[in-house]
């Protein structure tokens, strides 16, 4: 498989998990008013911010994805009471994983998104996509296919 | 291998547009498990649900992707599609290439790639997928309506009369709402108590409803068709059932507070009915927390309460009150150094009430009219107790005593009874006939008082105990003088403060010819040196070391003093006494500064070096400081520093069982209201270890009672009134007799300074409510409760509150009496309201001739005053209001000061018309800038917009619409019931057009204003709507519940219950397995998942370290299958 | 209380007596004020109406000496506190600014002085710290508390409560035991910095404000900003003339009034340097 | 009168609104007209336009006519207008950047004479750290071709001590100097 956008050299793939009440709604939205974002960012719905396992974030690394964005509700609005805050308090562990595991946790975000926030959500996918670019493409982890 | 269909739609050119959508089914060809990919015009038209149904039998297969929009928008429609032809719907998945591809990507290519990518992942996803089945659960088949506005009561209406139980929580004691205070209502001018109160009456007889007044849901648990709802029922204070409802009640009740019925513009009373119709009919007490002047009393009287009593002129009432707690009203209203003035809340709106004054009156009324109501005391008892010390501490214990009915015997070792109430205070302050009658009263209970009977010289405890006396108080006070400590004391002329004051009491003639100095800065020093003054003294001084501020005594004590003719010589201490011929020739004394704060936050006086100076003085009288005279303590009482006894602060017993102690003898010098509360309390005491209670119930029953009620704020416009003068016995006067010099208030004084009372407790626990009501239905005892009640559904319409305007400076509501709000202006045209319908200005009560509206107050406003949203129903009341005006005053002039006029309903538009053109309103498009007082009315300041004018008005009324905002509380409920709400605290519709009355959460249902500003038809068509949904969940037997739960794999588990607190529901519960390991019994726990109570949120699936719980639908393994096809280059 | 003391071009010139009154009222209440070392003139409506860089930059370089010497910055004229709370706010709040404002000065300043002005600064010792102090109140001075639009507006900027009708200054009169009058005109614009440039324009305000002040029963103004005491005092003789009116209105700095009640000398008070007479007005009540 | 051709408008409209946007950070496009800065603003008796109608200006495209009007020379920055607008439009900071852009633009001013007195304030401030206040008022007279203008003011100022004849410098003029140079040289750059 060629690699995405060819014509501007190399753009990083870059994975979303957004949670079906908040931040899925919220991607919806950016598509329903016409709101540009790189193709590179791929969403994978998950029912809760909460349910997304470090595992998984890792695993993406491995395969080859150079950037991993957790896109929930806003704290205080998860529609599963709590389950964002969890979230939250795994995202600082999961930065320092990462470091530790030798990825630029600069590759890494979480965001709180809600389902009216549209022009967030591609903000959020434009800067993760920047910032990622700029660190280049994943060496660190990925596995040598 | 997997048998899956692909097909991919092009959404017209939605998808085609971008996607180039016969690439993708080419590489959708080539996934694994992937038999059959096609590309469809509309997938989730009719052919093209064809198409997939035709595929799916055709070539048999068992899992089918559509890659078309959101599955937001039509997961449920393909879903339904592969269940007709046999595939279960949790086989299908979906690859959403609009939303998240053609419409955010601009680039052709990058688009069909994107696309690719995404068929890809759902395909993945769809390998991993299993059939899963919907499993059913039981409905509760009652319904829960919280609010009892119009909303709420057309929405409880409407369920109960499908013949589905209904409960109707309301908060305030009726049902009705803001539509209850409204008198008219737009476009048709219908009465609105005509029309809303037969449905209050309907909702109270409906067989199906149970209404819950006064109540408030505290607690939301379970999940749709079984929640299970704390609400609170808050004490009324009245029996419901019993209550007729006939008003006895607040004809007696002395309190008044703002009516909220009526907006503040009219009065209601502590117990009260908001308004005629309520319903329930029942009347309740409002109480707020107990108010300062009780709580800080030492004695706890209830002052609120004899204040109360006195403002509505009921004077023996007043008495009783006060008497609960104090025996001795005449004597405290003289001497007490009222603490409860101190803490008054009155003091922050301008001076505290004077209770002390009020205090006095009421005893001084009552007794010279001979109305007091006896008090009959409790029948008769056998154990006999001894008091010894006829002190108020004493007294009060004896009275206490005597009116539960046990016999008691007073001891006093001098002369007279009363202690430093008679040889303390002088004749001055407290006339003697005054003392002589309360001590009296308390004779008149059987209290027999034994004069020149001295504890340790005339009898002991042991005595005592052998005259059978079960109980013994001692309260023998402080009434030992201390020396200053200098040399010289000793010589004639000089005499300590208390034995000067004593034989002041005890009538010795006395002739002070000459200076006398006093010693000392506390109440004694100002009493012996006011005392002098009166002997005839020719000059008196009282020497402090520290400055007036650091005096201890009453500060007004020391101001009449001044005022007298009393010097003070602060900063100075006495260093000592120069005697000549064994007589005192004056004062060596030295001055002082003051240094650093000492242990009592005074600053400690230091004496400066050098300065020494004599004070010539006749007399010298020193009165630093007093202690109990203890000496009968003989070993057996266990005592303290200072001679003090050593007592129980709680229970008062001293170390001998049966023995207790209180006032100044265990306390040390302080004052009489606090010796009167020990009295009481060991009397409580005593009945307790008399009753043989066991001592930890003794001491919770004496503890302090914990502040209890909703905090009372001081409303913002109290109006400022001067405080009662005390008036006073001339200076020339006062010369060479000990007239009383405070001649107490009269009744107009009273009652008037007593209505200043701001009724912080707002009941005021008078009990004449409790005495008016025939049915007896009045408990003032009564205790919230809760209880938990089981429903299938919830209807939330808690309604809306219009926003407090004085945020908006500039228009002066509070500032100016003639500007009001529309809610104001409504209750102002009620017929039944505090103007009985006449439209007034409240600064004249006279009709205003020119009334201006100010639109959209609080609305359209992104400043940070107010909402950015239209509250949609002012545009039409306010016409209302301007029509009302022009047809009630005759000849008045309105104006209305609109930035757009909005009537989008039917009839709205025809109504503005006529209010502008046939009534005449004028209309001017401008926003006010300032409301400011001119003349004898008020002059508003807009631009008139359309013709680029600034514009002054001037008129008598201005009347502000304010907007509508959520209850101010609304976001707590929200998160009890854990359904969304907007920034400004409306709850949100689960969607704004389709599902407008659903929320977010199944089984909660929203009516009326709380989900968005709107008027009375909206919010019933709302309410109905709200009803019906609620009914067709109530009407099922069972529903089917979402299989995505999770679930355990039991072999893995290792019982560690990590998911346990992490999950929001509570649904993992333990389960115990039986095993056989290596074939002996062995049983261990594992997580065990409450189907019911799992809503799929797959927190649990993070915690488990094992990897035992999994979601189903979003399991680890589809996830990663999704991840990796994901990344896949 | 220790502050850093900005008295601003004003208060050594035409508002000395505010300068005089604002040490005299300190030293009674035991605040310390440090005089900013080095100040310059924070550019006042002049700057901003020229180039907003200016108008940041002057403020900004004696903001940054408060932040050497470490203490909060008082300015008693309401226009020097307005410029430099609104240049702290937006260097606060804005990175852009801070970038600029370093820029501008050379060095960086990224905020962190606290701003206070005199009002909110003697508010601060406690109402009950002026009523201790005072030794004669001002009993029946029925005072009409002007503050002008800078010690309140932008409310973004000042944090005031209530810039539609403030009251801390009544409070502070109130507690010296004055009778402060309620009015519409505590905040209205005297025409300030139009004082030289268009003068019929601040006659006309000035009048509307006299006016107001007397018609609610007021016997004088206090006010807390050089620049409004001189509309009202010194155009006040042309203003009321030019309207046909002939009364005359003392309009003292609030912190004169708080000083006649401190005990304080009319010279301490620079009293005298009035152009309406306020000596007799002060003598006819025996406040010195 | 003529009707205006919106049309031909919009590319100024744009950049003017654009650079107004930029200046102050305020967007006078979002202003819905309610007319509450005129009714409250109190030189509104002196204005040629009222501070609603130079917002609108604005949005038409018209605002060569605010950049020209006396209004932007006679706001005195007061503020009333901002605390009240139910739009959160701080419209004095829009008066600022008219007042600003007329003269970087070096556009004809009506109110010449607030224009002169700013800017004899400023070289008083360049000059020394400080005003000069006597300087200011005796600089002002002569320019505005007014020199008896407040002299009867004068002497009893003098005599009470209130106008000192010899400005005070500030020790760090350098730096005082270059905020003013640095601040030209960025503005111009705009």
């Amino acid at each position: 498989m060629s690699q995405v956008g060819t014509a501007a050299g190399w753009e990083p793939t870059i994975v979303a998990f957004c949670c079906n009440w908040c931040s899925y709604a919220g991607a919806d939205l950016a598509g329903i008013s016409r709101l540009a974002y790189p193709a590179s960012l791929r969403i994978i719905r998950v029912p809760c911010s909460g349910r997304v396992n470090p595992h998984f974030v890792l695993r993406a690394f491995q395969r080859g994805a150079d950037g991993v964005l957790v896109a929930g509700c806003h704290p205080g609005d998860c529609h599963y009471t709590t389950g964002n805050y969890f979230t939250r308090r795994r995202y600082l562990l999961m930065q320092r994983l990462l470091e530790y595991a030798g990825v630029n946790p600069g590759r890494f975000e979480v965001k709180w998104i809600s389902g009216s926030e549209g022009p967030k959500f591609a903000q959020a996918a434009r800067e993760i996509t920047a910032r990622v670019r700029a660190l280049g493409p994943n060496r660190e982890m990925r596995d040598e296919a | 291998m997997r048998r899956i269909g692909v097909f991919v739609c092009w959404c017209g050119a939605n998808i085609g547009g971008k996607v180039n959508v016969p690439a993708v089914v080419e590489a959708a060809r080539t996934f694994p498990n992937v038999v059959y990919a096609e590309d469809n015009k509309y997938t989730c038209s009719e052919p093209g649900q064809a198409a997939i149904r035709s595929k799916v039998t055709e070539l048999k297969l068992d899992r089918v992707v559509v890659a078309s929009c959101s599955p937001r928008m039509h997961e449920l429609t393909f879903q339904k599609t592969v269940e007709t032809v046999g595939v279960n719907p949790f086989l299908f998945e979906m690859a959403n290439i609009r939303e998240h591809c053609s419409w955010c990507t601009p680039d052709k290519a990058a688009a069909t790639e994107k696309a690719i990518a995404l068929v890809r992942t759902a395909v993945a996803k769809a390998v991993m997928n299993d059939p899963l089945q919907p499993f059913p659960i039981p409905v509760t088949p009652r319904a829960l309506v919280i609010g009892g506005g119009i909303a709420g009561i057309q929405a409880a209406l409407d369920v109960a009369d499908t013949g589905i139980e209904t409960v109707l929580v309301e908060r305030d004691p009726s049902i009705g709402g803001v539509m209850a205070q409204l008198d008219k209502t737009f476009p048709t001018l219908d009465c609105s108590a005509c029309i809303l109160t037969p449905k209050m009456v309907d909702l109270a007889r409906h067989p199906k409803v149970r209404l819950m007044s006064y109540a408030e849901v505290e607690e939301v648990k379970g999940f749709i068709g079984n929640f299970q709802v704390k609400v609170r029922r808050k004490a009324r204070y009245v029996d419901l059932k019993n209550c007729k409802g006939c008003g006895d009640c607040a004809a007696v009740c002395p309190v008044k507070v703002p009516s909220e019925y009526e907006a503040g513009l009219g009065p209601r009373t502590a117990i009260y009915r908001p308004f005629p119709q309520a319903v329930p009919g029942a009347f309740t007490i409002d109480k707020a927390e107990r108010p300062p002047c009780v709580r800080t009393c030492p004695a706890g009287v209830n002052a609120q309460g004899y204040v109360a009593l006195v403002s509505q002129g009921k004077f023996k009432e007043a008495l009783a009150v006060e008497k609960r707690q104090n025996p001795f009203p005449s004597i405290c209203g003289r001497v007490c150094n009222h603490p409860c003035e101190t803490e008054c809340n009155r003091g922050q709106v301008d001076v505290p009430v004077s209770i002390c004054a009020i205090k006095r009156f009421i005893a001084d009324t009552v007794y010279a009219d001979g109305s007091e109501e006896p008090v009959l005391p409790a029948s008769a008892k056998d154990e006999r107790v001894a008091v010894v010390g006829s002190g108020p501490a004493g007294l009060a214990c004896a009275h206490s005593l005597a009116l539960e009915g046990y016999p008691v015997t007073v001891f006093e070792a001098l002369p007279k009874p009363g202690g430093m109430l008679r040889y303390g205070i002088p004749e001055y302050r407290l006339p003697k006939a005054v003392l002589d009658r309360e001590i009296d009263q308390v004779r008149q209970l059987g209290v027999e008082i034994q004069t020149n009977a001295a504890l340790g010289k005339d009898f002991s405890l042991t005595d005592l105990k052998a005259r059978g006396y079960a109980a013994v108080f001692i309260a023998t006070g402080a009434h030992k003088g201390q020396s200053m400590g200098v040399p010289g004391e000793d010589a004639t002329g000089c005499v300590d403060g208390i034995t000067f004051l004593r034989d002041v009491g005890l009538g010795k003639p006395m002739d002070l010819d000459g200076r006398v100095v006093v010693v000392g800065g506390g109440n004694t020093a100002v009493d012996a040196a006011r005392s002098a003054l009166r002997l005839g003294a020719r000059d008196v001084i009282i020497l402090y070391r520290r400055t007036r501020a650091e005096m201890p005594a009453n500060s007004w004590e020391v101001d009449e003093a001044v005022h007298e003719g009393v010097k003070l010589h602060l900063l100075a201490a006495p260093v000592a006494v120069t005697v000549r011929n064994g007589r005192v020739a004056g004062l060596k004394c030295i001055r002082m500064e003051l240094g650093e704060p000492d242990a009592s936050g005074r600053r400690r006086p230091v004496p400066i070096a050098g300065s020494e100076f004599d004070l010539p003085a006749e007399y010298v009288v020193t009165a630093v400081s007093q202690s109990p005279d203890t000496g009968f303590a003989d070993g057996v009482l266990e005592l303290r520093r200072g001679g003090i006894i050593a007592a129980n602060p709680v229970t008062l017993q001293t170390s001998v069982p049966g023995v207790f102690a209180g006032g100044d003898a265990v306390k040390g010098p302080a004052t009489v209201v606090e010796a009167i509360a020990d009295g009481n309390r060991a009397a409580n005491a005593i009945g307790l270890y008399l009753r043989a209670e066991a001592p930890e119930a003794s001491a919770a029953a004496l503890a302090d009672q914990p502040q209890t009620g909703k905090p009372f704020t001081i409303p913002k416009d109290v109006a400022k009134v001067p405080r009662a003068v005390m008036p006073t016995l001339e200076l020339s006067r006062r010369r060479r007799n000990f007239t009383e010099v405070e001649l107490g208030l009269d009744a107009e004084a009273a009652m008037a300074e007593a209505a200043r009372c701001l009724n912080c407790g707002i009941c005021c626990e008078c009990r004449e409510c409790e005495r008016a009501c025939e049915p007896k239905c009045i408990d003032h005892s009564m205790q919230d409760e809760t209880e938990t009640i089981e429903v299938g559904s919830i209807i939330v319409a808690t309604g809306f509150k219009p926003m407090d305007p004085v945020a908006y400076g500039e228009y002066g509501y509070r500032r100016y009496p003639d500007v009001i709000t529309s809610l104001e202006f409504e209750r102002m045209c009620g017929a039944s309201g505090p103007t009985s319908g006449q439209i007034l200005r409240p600064s004249t009560g006279k009709p205003p001739h020119t009334v201006l509206f100010i639109q959209c107050v609080g609305s359209r406003d992104e400043g940070k005053r107010g909402h950015q949203y239209c509250s949609k129903t002012c545009c039409m009341y306010t016409a209302k209001h301007a029509e009302l005006v022009m047809d009630r005053v005759p000849g008045a002039t309105t104006y209305v000061c609109y930035m757009d006029v909005r009537t989008p309903g039917k009839g709205y538009e025809e109504f503005y018309r006529r209010t502008s053109e046939e009534y005449g309103a004028r209309y001017i498009r401008g926003r006010v800038a300032k409301v400011q007082p001119n003349g004898d009315g008020l002059r508003v300041r807009v631009e008139d917009t359309l013709a680029g004018r600034p514009l002054d008005v001037q008129v008598d009324l201005v009347v502000l619409a304010t907007a509508m905002e959520p209850q101010a509380d609304s976001m707590d409920l929200a998160r009890v019931l854990k359904v969304g709400y907007d920034a400004d605290g409306f709850f949100t519709e689960a969607h704004p057009k389709l599902r407008p009355v659903e929320t977010n959460t199944g089984g909660i249902f929203l009516a009326g204003t709380c989900q968005g500003p709107k008027d009375i038809p909206e919010t019933v068509a709302q309410a109905s709507a709200a009803a019906v949904k609620a009914v067709a969940l109530l009407s099922k037997d069972k529903l089917l519940a979402s299989p995505i739960v999770s679930y355990v794999n039991e072999t893995l588990c290792a019982g560690d219950f990590f998911c346990q607190p992490i999950c929001p529901y509570g649904a993992i519960e333990e389960k115990e397995l039986a095993e056989r390991i290596a074939g002996r019994p062995v049983t261990r726990k594992v997580a065990s998942v409450n189907t019911g109570l799992c809503q799929g949120c797959g927190a649990c699936t993070v915690a488990c370290r094992s990897g035992a719980i999994n979601l189903k639908g979003y399991t680890n393994e589809q996830l990663l299958a999704e991840v990796d096809a994901v990344c896949l280059k | 209380m220790k502050l850093a003391y900005y008295p601003g071009c004003s208060l050594s010139s035409t508002a000395r007596e505010y300068g005089e009154s604002t040490e005299a009222v300190a030293r009674a209440l035991d605040i310390e004020l440090v005089q900013l070392p080095d100040w310059n003139c924070c550019g006042a409506t002049s700057a901003h109406s020229t180039s907003h860089a200016l108008s940041l930059g002057l403020p900004a370089r004696n903001l940054a000496i408060a932040k050497r010497a470490g203490l909060d910055l008082m300015a008693p004229c309401a226009a020097c506190y307005n410029r430099f709370a609104a240049t702290e706010h937006a260097v606060v709040n804005d990175t852009h600014t801070r970038e600029l404002v370093g820029s501008l000065l050379g060095e960086e300043y990224t905020g962190g002085v606290k701003v206070l002005n005199l009002v909110t600064a003697i508010a601060a010792c406690g109402e009950a710290a002026v009523t201790r102090r005072t030794v004669r109140p001002l009993k029946g001075i029925k005072v009409a508390c002007y503050y002008g639009c800078l010690l309140v507006r932008p409310q973004e900027v000042t944090g005031h409560p209530d810039p539609e009708y403030p009251e801390e200054m009544d409070r502070l009169l109130a507690a010296a035991g004055a009778e402060p009058v309620d009015w519409a005109y505590k905040t209205e614009c005297c025409g300030a910095s139009l004082s030289l440039s268009r003068t019929d324009i601040v006659l006309k305000l000035s009048r509307d404000i006299l006016e107001a002040a007397r018609e609610a029963g007021a016997d004088c103004i206090a006010t807390a900003c050089p620049l409004c005491q001189t509309n009202l005092d010194m155009r006040q003789p042309k203003a009321l003339k030019m309207f046909k009116l002939n009364y005359r209105l003392p309009v003292f700095f609030f912190t004169q009034l708080l000083g006649l009640g401190f005990g304080l000398g009319p010279g301490e008070l620079g009293l005298q340097r009035h152009s309406v007479d306020v000596m007799r007005f002060v003598r006819a009540r025996r406040l010195a | 009168m003529r009707p205006i051709d919106l049309g031909a408008l919009e590319t100024g409209r744009k950049a003017l609104l654009d650079r107004v946007r930029r200046e102050s950070g305020e967007d006078p496009a979002s202003c819905y007209q309610c007319g509450t800065c005129s009714a409250g603003c109190p030189l509104s008796f002196a204005l040629d336009y009222q501070p609603r109608q130079i917002m609108r200006l604005l949005q038409l495209g018209l605002g060569d006519e605010a950049l020209r009007s006396r209004t932007i020379w006679l706001c005195a920055s007061c503020a009333t207008c901002s605390g009240r607008c139910p739009r959160g439009i701080d419209v004095a900071r829009v008066m600022d950047s008219l007042r600003i852009f007329a003269g970087r633009d070096r556009l004809p001013v009506k109110e010449r004479t607030v224009k002169l007195f700013n800017k004899i304030f400023l070289t008083s401030v360049q000059a020394f750290g400080r005003l000069h206040e006597m300087a200011l008022a005796g600089l002002f007279n002569a320019f505005s071709l007014q020199p008896f203008k407040d002299m009867e003011h004068v002497p009893s100022l003098v005599r009470k001590g209130k106008l000192s004849p010899l400005p005070h410098r500030v020790k760090g003029i350098r730096q005082v100097r270059a905020i003013f140079r640095r601040a030209r040289r960025l503005e111009e750059v705009k």
